[in-house]
């Protein structure tokens, strides 16, 4: 799937201008509020006309203001989870589940009612009305809503925020199935940078209603990480290749280039890559190999640069035999290590500081068997 | 209560008034939701055109509306000469022609209160409709129509009752026929113009509002049905 | 100054009008008159209204009044006559000779005999006596359609719904639209007369005068125009 | 266009009705209001009497209804006499008595699209105004009321447009006195009960008829202000 | 101000059955999804009404089932920010923020509508309508409109799910210092465990419809790391007490019955007590003491307990001079380290990963200042 867009419409006292294009199946459209997220992809749904603007799929033209073309919200089939529900108050939650089910193609009706209400948990509300149900409940019936219309192409407007974290847990590995397995490309919006991180393979960063950056997740999370440096999320990406399990201790051994890890709660076959997210916070730097610590992971490197955080830190980052890692260390530290470039140093990081909703599986590999 | 015993005659008149309103409500529906529809949600030119048009038989004195219909749904008239012609449709002294007449001036109530339910209806949902891949037609019968029940109820149950109380335009156009035209209004009217008709006018009138209440009660139990499938906390 | 009011039948309209203005000279002012159904008016009269003269179509409404003491008797005139007519449309080639027997059915044929109201409205009363002495009633009374007044009945054959109708000589000759088929015998029903009467609550001095002023020549002469006949010799 | 040309006469019932029927709709707004929400809020027993007798005026035929009102707001109706006694309000042969008739067969329609508007509120938002510290009565002014709007001005201009043709009720209630009780409808009925009267009674129709859809049009621009208020997306 | 709850309410299919009492200044519903939170605030504001109970706010009878006593919504002057905005759509910005206003006796309006709508950043908002703003601008404003009405109570339902990270970390210090120098005591209702452990004073968790734990957010939040194992969120709970800055590092030295602690962006007078969330992840178990490492914090204890934790991992609590932290290791480390009872370690604990989301001022110091 190829999504490209470029548009311009300006609402009173606000100007969007966005121009991008994403062939990833996961495109995040991240940035803070108000910065025209949800007016993006009304725009890609239909339910927003551009002033100006081409917006088109697999190059289909959906809108085309220069050919005067735009194609009716219900013919574009774009399944849509709004950032507020939008649930119909008539209909059971088992009808607005239903509802988009006959509009589909025969043929295109890859959703599976039974799995997609098992997998929300929402088998027990079915004879509900909306206006009975939870905050949560709703987001999780609004996101059975879209899927069971068997889209082309998935439009999420936050759709976990209502979602505690253990909910959460149990949805993300199944977005990233809708991802790989079933192929159903997405547009994303999230405020949440951990969640982009697992999810995304292409990245929007918006900003008062304008493309800050764009493109591949590799390329652009650590941009993100430079303009969230105050939030503490500064983070690496590295990728690892399964090696072999360590069953007596629920570890499975993996290789970058920079070494070897331990990690837990892997279930992927020898030879998969993953990626992780490593935060910048998690990481503690020594020039002394730790002896008779609980961390496994130990990398051996040099100090490439070292930027300022803040009056009281600093962003170090390592050459770890290939692999790039960011620590997040204080001044006083920096200085009595006495860092510099070129200074050798051990990266030491926790194995259960990686983070399960930042692993994301590459090439495919569902990652919903790699994490338990 | 020997007063209230009604003559065969009076209980014709009865079941013509029942019958006409019935058909004038059902068969102004489909009709009235369609320009209901319109006036809530198009924009086209003419619209305020339309909006007068659909109000005429109220602003109208109801003799004139009677007259107005009797010109061009009479039998030489132009619409009631080719319906008569060409689908064998006949109002003329026919108790379609009451009900006709009580149609038309229960429309403007009908339409009205549709097109506020309609309004009412949040865009959003419809938007959310289409975005599932409903096209507006089925949007409007699966979305927008269930939500303006309460609305699509209140309209039939205004011209309902409009239609049992319906007499000026209605005696203008089909005149008083027992048994074919003559509906409840009309033959209490009669009562009213003689002297001592008193008794009379005032024992149908009791049928007629036994009647109406009947349906209004029935259509409110009806809107409170659909009221407590949204009730939310 | 007090004003004087007439409660009038509608159908008194266009002659009063001109009366009014003609006596406006003698009785030293112009009158209100309200037009209305005879019913109507005496009904108001019994609930206290303002009225000074009253001008029934028939002599029912002026002897409900009079019964009831709300009358000055005294003052009460059969001031006109009237004739009722039998009419077709202008275009129709019927011609009917009206007499003991005559077959008004057969005329009417799959049609309707447009008559005013025969139980309420006086003509309608009128016409039905009459059918009835010439023995017409019976054969005819299913195709009747009754109108809430004599206009309205008259439109029902102007307009071509009916191909025969009763009406006042009045509203005959005054419609091109019809032509006169036959005139019914003064004698085959009551007497037509318009009482005319000042109420027992009146007292403004004018209005006796303008009693007065409706006996003049000049007032006769408008009544004559619109096809009374002057009872008050 | 010389037909156009209004006598003085004409013209007084022109302004006569506008002011009948402006009164009429404003003046009974608050009631109108109050029982509009009553019925749509409120769970009392009765409610379905309330209701009924809301809707009465449109099941009775206007003649009836005018009657009633004759009977219980005359000069010597129980309700009339009380009225004038203690208050100096006079309804028999007023315009005051026009326009309570208007208004009374208006009611209907009134109440039925503000209650269909308010029922239309989301009551989610009036808890809300009450977490806020909202009484019931604070809050059915500024959050209820503004947001029934729409169905408050349809309410009013329903009520305008009704009491602009009402004719039966009025003229039954208050005659047909030119400069005081004389509204439009009445008059058209007077041209339309005497040969000839046809060009009148068009001319005062086409009066009417651009009167009230000048209301329309304004109370539509009105409503689609409000509308642009709550424009989404 | 004292709460005191104890509610029976059933809907069809869910009953809800909470007693629980709090003297606290921000009393926190914690649970998944659907366990009833919402609906247990919207019987303290009176939105609904219990079958069976009583509510109370210092002595104040709000509602009793068996006294006939329910108190009118807009009597309680009790503040609710809605999960959904429920902003007036007929109403400016400004007008929806100033609706509470007028409502207030005069000598209760503590809320300062400049400062207010400073903090939400909606100052370029005011004159636009709620169906012109973002979700993240519904929810702020909201926010507004509650504080504005100057409540003695106040309730919020998820205020902070629709906003962004940057968004968040501005408000958090806000709804501290309403809730210590405001005195204006707050039921907040969260999905989210730091945001918990930052503000709450006081802890009810709930699971469906039951109350599962309930008391100062001291003894309820380990207990609560318990049920959340699953998620990584396990921690302890220190007090530290401000020693004296050390300017030329942009830190500050805290001292605690364990040791002595340097943290970065601590703003609060010496003296002052502290109470900060160490995540049991963050931290590294030592047999040696540490030379030459990042790490600034090392506290020298001894093993209390183990508990394992899935198949790879177990918790490891430890007795630092008094303070009880705990740490998160794999069970390969715990085996290698030869960790038992009595064991005595150093954990590790990187200043840097002190979460400023879950440092909490004690005894109304405000945290505003106190973060940067
Ligand atoms: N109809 C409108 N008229 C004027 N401004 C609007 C309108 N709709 C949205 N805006 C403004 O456009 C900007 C972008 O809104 P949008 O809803 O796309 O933000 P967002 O990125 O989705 O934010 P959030 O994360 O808070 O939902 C906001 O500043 C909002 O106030
Ligand atoms: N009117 C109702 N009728 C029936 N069940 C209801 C009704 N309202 C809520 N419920 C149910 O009660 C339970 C608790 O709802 P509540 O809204 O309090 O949950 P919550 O804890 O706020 O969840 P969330 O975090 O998802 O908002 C849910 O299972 C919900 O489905
Ligand atoms: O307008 Mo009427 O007077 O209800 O038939
Ligand atoms: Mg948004
Ligand atoms: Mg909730």
């Amino acid at each position: 799937m190829s999504l490209e867009v470029s548009v311009q419409r300006a609402v009173s006292g606000f100007t969007l201008d966005a121009t991008f294009a994403s062939a990833g199946r996961l495109t995040a459209l991240f940035g803070p509020s108000g910065s025209g997220k949800t007016m993006l992809i009304n725009l890609i749904s239909g339910l927003m006309r551009p002033d100006r603007g081409r917006i088109a799929i697999d190059n289909t033209v959906l809108v085309d203001t220069d050919a005067r073309i735009a194609v009716p919200i219900y013919k574009r089939r774009i399944g849509y989870v709004f950032q507020d529900a939008r649930l119909f108050p008539h209909l059971s939650v088992r009808q607005n589940l239903r509802f988009g089910r006959f509009f589909a193609p025969r043929t295109d009706r890859w959703a599976d009612e039974a799995a997609i209400i098992d997998l929300l948990g929402i088998g027990h509300l079915l004879d509900r009305r909306p206006g009975m149900l939870s905050g949560g409940e709703k987001s999780r019936v609004a996101i059975g809503r879209a899927l069971l219309a068997s889209p082309r192409l998935l439009l999420m407007d936050e759709p976990l925020a209502a979602l505690d974290d253990a909910r959460k847990r149990e949805i993300l590995p199944f977005i990233e199935r809708l991802r790989d397995e079933l192929k159903v490309p997405i547009v994303y919006v999230s405020h949440s940078a951990q969640e982009v991180a697992r999810l995304a393979t292409d990245v929007v960063m918006m900003r008062d209603g304008r493309v800050l950056a764009t493109g591949p997740a590799e390329a652009v999370l650590p941009r993100l990480d430079t303009l969230a440096e105050e939030s503490g999320e500064s983070s690496s990406l590295i990728t690892l290749t399964v090696a072999e399990p360590m069953p007596e201790w629920g570890l499975t051994r993996l290789r970058s280039s920079g070494g070897e890890w331990r990690l837990a709660r892997v279930q992927a076959a020898a030879g998969t890559k993953l990626r992780v997210r490593i935060r910048a916070r998690d990481v503690m730097l020594s020039r002394l190999r730790p002896e008779q610590s609980s961390a496994l992971n130990v990398l051996e490197g040099a100090v490439t640069a070292i930027a300022p955080l803040g009056e009281a830190e600093a962003l170090v980052t390592l050459d770890c035999g290939g692999d790039a890692i960011t620590a997040r260390v204080t001044r006083l530290s920096a200085d009595a290590l006495e860092l510099s470039p070129g200074t050798p140093v051990f990266a030491v990081v926790k194995s259960v500081s990686f983070d399960p909703a930042s692993t994301a599986a590459i090439r495919g590999v569902p990652s919903a068997d790699l994490l338990a | 209560m020997d007063w209230l015993q009604l003559s065969p005659e009076e209980w014709s008149a009865v079941r013509l008034s029942i019958k006409v309103s019935s058909w004038a409500t059902l068969a102004s529906l489909p009709l009235g939701l369609a320009v209901a529809l319109l006036l809530a949600r198009g924009r086209f030119p003419g619209k305020s055109v339309l909006n007068g048009i659909v109000h005429l038989p109220l602003i109208l004195p109801p003799v004139v509306t009677g007259y107005l219909l009797l010109l061009s749904f009479g039998r030489r008239g132009v619409v009631g000469g080719f319906l008569a012609e060409h689908f064998g449709i006949v109002f003329s002294f026919r108790w379609t022609g009451a009900a006709l007449a009580c149609a038309v001036m229960g429309f403007p109530l009908m339409v009205r209160a549709m097109r506020l339910s309609i309004e009412a209806v949040d865009r959003k949902l419809e938007r959310a409709a289409n975005t599932l891949g409903a096209s507006p037609l089925v949007t409007f019968l699966v979305v927008t129509l269930p939500l303006s029940l309460p609305g699509v109820v209140a309209g039939a149950i205004l011209c309902f009752a409009k239609a049992m109380g319906e007499f000026g335009a209605t005696i203008t156009f089909v005149s008083n026929i027992p048994g074919e035209t003559q509906t409840l209004p009309s033959a209490i009217y009669t009562f009213t113009q003689v002297p001592g008709g008193e008794t009379g006018a005032l024992r149908l009138t009791a049928v007629s509002i036994v009647i109406a209440m009947a349906a209004l009660v029935a259509s409110e139990a009806f809107a409170r049905r659909i009221d407590r499938r949204f009730t939310v906390e | 100054q007090e004003s004087l009011t007439v409660f009038a039948a509608a159908s008194l309209k266009n002659a009063l009008d001109e009366i009014n203005t003609a006596c406006e000279a003698s009785v030293g002012k112009k009158a209100t008159i309200s037009y209305a159904a005879s019913s109507a008016l005496a009904k108001q009269i019994e609930q206290g209204a303002p009225a000074d003269i009253f001008f029934s179509a028939d002599r029912d409404w002026m002897k409900y009044l009079s019964d009831k003491n709300l009358t000055r008797k005294d003052t009460e005139n059969e001031l006109l006559g009237n004739s009722i007519v039998l009419v077709a449309p202008a275009d129709s080639a019927t011609s009917i000779d009206i007499k003991q027997g005559f077959d008004l059915s057969a005329a009417v044929g799959d049609g309707k005999l447009a008559m005013a109201n025969v139980e309420s409205v006086p003509a309608g009363k009128y016409g039905k006596a009459s059918l009835e002495k010439l023995g017409a009633w019976e054969g005819v009374s299913k195709k009747v359609a009754q109108a809430e007044n004599v206009r309205a009945a008259l439109a029902l054959v102007s307009t071509g719904e009916a191909p025969l109708g009763i009406v006042y000589k009045t509203d005959a000759a005054a419609d091109p639209k019809v032509k006169i088929v036959g005139t019914f015998p003064e004698d085959s029903h009551a007497p037509i007369v318009y009482p005319v009467a000042l109420t027992a609550e009146s007292k403004n001095a004018d209005a006796p005068k303008l009693l007065e002023c409706l006996k003049t020549p000049q007032a006769r002469a408008a009544f004559e125009k619109q096809g009374f006949n002057i009872l008050l010799k």
